[in-house]
């Protein structure tokens, strides 16, 4: 074989792969929004606004973390956004935050209008010891409080901890923009005083979790 | 004496700490026992029944359905879905495929099957012939073809649709299958943006789920997906789940397909 | 009618091993459906083995056995060809036989 | 001997005396039960479903091997298997202690099979089963071991 056809072939498949090549990365990008439109349909309480994404849902829907600038503005409005506990009181029951973790549902399409959601914590987190049925994308918050030196939630040393543990499940955005982890406070998925007891799960020196 | 049995009983003690088994290894041998007699095997035969039974409004069979690989050829079919078919001009998962052979050749209504819920009606016998296709293609390497424009944007379109993120609880599909070793609860969860490895994953469905008693196909499962990321209903054999199916199946390229597997 | 069930029947040593898959609901009766009303329990209560003919088994369960039940035994002495029936009977009434040949 | 094993023949022996208290002889000759057998169905405890099948006293035996898992995924569907090297088994049972009803099954056994049967249980919660065999001299002996049953997947 002679150069000349060689050449001329590996013209013709470039031609070929060139006329055939995928569209541009933000024509793709239209594309997909066309097709979740298209693909999903409401569905109980599962209306169709859940596909409007907000400017962090959009920024952190790729392989690659958003810019930095986008990062911190997600993150400025997150914080921004979070409820402090009515009265300054952090704290709940234990007990029913340990009940509130383990509870997975709420939210879904075969979930009532109207019914309180869990806080689905152990799909994710250990927490408790004696559960062993623990997720692990979370890290671990087995003796969250104990590690963090919280022997009294009430003291002024704890404040911080305190605080940003409210903050975090209030909205998790607030302290990293792509964070895994559901806005209970800010989606409503959690009221204020189930969030209270998620606390006391955490912080409470008479909660399993510091034990 | 009585301090060489106190010795003894410690000696027995701390081998029983080490005899017992970690959380991990007991999941693996309940999995390990169940393995041994799947009751897939019972969907698999249904399916292989329905594939040569004439039925519907035309009473034919679908021993004449091109999976990809021509008319009636049902073994090495599964590992090469989705794909681009010329006839319907589209990239087509299995079910999809086979609602298209069930209206075509048998003429059922394809947007009734669609509507059905899943393990109802038509929707079981759907279980039972995606057991039976995709047991055709046991032990064989999950091979999708990417040749043609529309497979490969599919992929691309499928990647962006498994990072999206939404719903009350910011999820996407990446939320949980973005990072290997990770787990809910007990259930391992495979990471889908690379191979995760054979009969994992994507080249473990249709699976028979012993916590409902029953076989759910790619489709049921991505439903559920979907249903725990709290997001809106996806259609059946929608354009998303397909996208979707197309980046897991190109991705688990080379993996052995164990389907019709056994799942929690 | 019934759904077929799955038997297999395999040479180990100089018997062999049998393993059946049976397609039943085996509802428990303690379950509820979405409108808060009792499932009646429907479950198969007997189960019989037959080797080459002679009644090697009988099982009784209970709701407690698992949806699509599966069973194994072992039969002592056979060897490839032998033939091995196993029929069900459920609290309805209903009742399914299926057979297969030692492989 | 270790603590598991000690808890588990206390336990054996607490099963032991019920069966006592409740004026059962060990030795009775079971009853050749055909069909099914509503009571031993209905019966709560290994004690009342051995009563039901007019057996005596149980004993637990190292020669009964019980194969069950330390941890199932799935409460739905968890396997069991009994065997024995015993000859001359009759009747081998599986129970779950903490089921609403405890006995799940019971096979029956001709000379022709091995006594070593397996099938697939439901359990509502983490709890001791028990592998039962009836054995050719009217011996009642068993096997135990706790599974645990896990919460899995989302919960929702």
């Amino acid at each position: 074989m002679t150069h000349t056809p060689r050449i001329a072939l590996a013209a013709a498949a470039l031609l070929v792969s060139g006329c055939a090549s995928t569209p541009a990365p933000a024509e793709l990008d239209r594309l997909t929004l066309e097709m979740m439109k298209a693909s999903f349909r409401e569905q109980g309480i599962a209306k169709l606004d859940r596909l409007q994404q907000d400017l962090g849902q959009a920024a952190c829907s790729s392989d690659k973390p958003p810019a930095e600038a986008v990062a911190k503005e997600i993150e400025a409005t997150a914080l921004a956004s979070i409820k402090w506990p009515e009265g300054g009181r952090y704290l709940g029951d234990w007990r029913a935050g340990e009940t509130l973790a383990q509870n997975g549902r709420g939210m879904t399409w075969t979930d009532a209008p109207g019914a309180p959601s869990g806080g689905n914590c152990y799909n994710c987190h250990q927490i408790s010891k004696s559960e062993i049925s623990y997720g692990t994308i979370g890290p671990s918050l087995y003796n969250y409080g104990k590690l963090r030196g919280v022997k009294d939630v009430a003291a002024p040393e704890s404040a911080a901890i305190v605080q940003y543990t409210w903050g975090k499940i209030y909205n998790s955005k607030a302290y990293n923009a792509c964070s895994g982890m559901p806005r209970f406070g800010h989606a409503g998925v959690l009221t204020q005083t189930q969030m209270r007891d998620l606390m006391a799960l955490l912080l409470d020196p008479a909660s399993p979790v510091n034990q | 004496m009585r301090r060489l049995i106190v010795g003894a009983m410690a000696l027995a003690c701390v081998q029983l700490v080490h005899a017992q088994p970690t959380t991990a290894e007991g999941i693996a041998r309940y999995r390990e026992m169940l393995a041994d007699g799947n009751p897939a095997d019972l969907f698999e035969a249904k399916g292989e029944g329905l594939w040569k039974q004439k039925r519907g409004p035309k009473v034919a069979s679908l021993e004449q359905c091109d999976l990809g690989k021509g008319r009636g050829v049902v073994k090495g079919a599964f590992v090469e879905l989705p794909r681009w078919f010329a006839d319907t001009q589209r990239v087509q998962d299995l079910e999809s495929r086979l609602l298209t052979c069930m209206e075509t050749l048998q003429g059922l209504d394809p947007t009734v099957i669609a509507a059905t819920p899943f393990g109802r009606g038509e929707q079981a016998n759907m279980e039972a012939l995606a057991a039976y296709v995709s047991a055709a293609s046991r032990g064989q390497k999950m091979s999708l073809p990417q040749g043609h424009t529309k497979e490969r944007e599919m992929f691309e379109l499928g990647k962006r649709v498994f990072f999206f993120r939404g719903g009350p609880y910011d999820f996407s599909c990446a939320s949980c299958h973005g990072e290997a070793g990770k787990r809910i609860r007990l259930q391992d969860l495979p990471e889908l943006t690379k191979n995760p490895g054979d009969g994992i994953g994507f080249a473990a469905w249709p699976a028979y789920r012993v916590s409902s008693g029953e076989m759910w196909s790619m489709q049921r499962r991505l439903n559920d997906c979907y249903r725990q990321q709290r997001f809106p209903f996806p259609g059946f054999a929608s354009d998303a789940t397909i996208a979707l199916g197309v980046y897991m199946g190109v991705n688990a390229k080379g993996a052995e397909s164990i389907a019709p597997a056994i799942k929690r | 009618m019934a759904d077929p069930m799955r038997v297999r029947a395999q040479v180990k040593g100089t018997g062999a091993e049998v393993r059946v898959l049976m397609a039943h609901e085996m509802e428990t009766g303690q379950r509820r459906d979405a409108a808060g009303k009792l499932i009646p329990a429907w479950h198969i209560t007997e189960v019989t083995a037959q080797h080459n003919g002679k009644p090697v088994l009988t099982a009784h369960w209970g709701p407690a056995v698992s949806k699509n039940p599966f069973m194994f035994f072992a039969l002592k002495s056979a060897k490839a060809g032998d033939k091995v029936v196993v029929s069900w009977k459920d609290n309805r009434g209903d009742s399914r036989t299926d057979e297969a040949v030692v492989a | 001997m270790n603590l598991q094993r000690r808890v588990a023949l206390q336990h054996g022996a607490s099963v032991a005396g019920l069966m006592l208290s409740l004026g059962l002889l060990p030795g009775v000759a079971h009853a050749q039960a055909a069909g099914f057998n509503r009571a031993a169905f209905d019966a709560k405890t290994l004690a009342e479903v051995l009563k039901a099948l007019g057996a005596g006293a149980p004993t637990e035996s190292k020669d009964i091997t019980l194969q069950a898992p330390d941890i199932a995924e799935n409460g739905a569907v968890v396997p069991l298997g009994a065997s024995t090297s015993l000859a001359g088994v009759k009747r081998m049972l599986f129970l779950v202690e903490k089921n609403p009803s405890a006995l799940a099954a019971a096979f029956d056994l001709n000379e022709g099979i091995d006594a070593n049967v397996s099938t697939r249980v439901k359990m509502g919660q983490t709890s001791n089963v028990y592998a039962v065999a009836f054995t050719a001299d009217n011996r009642v002996l068993f096997a135990q071991k706790e599974v645990k049953v896990t919460l899995g997947g989302c919960g929702g």
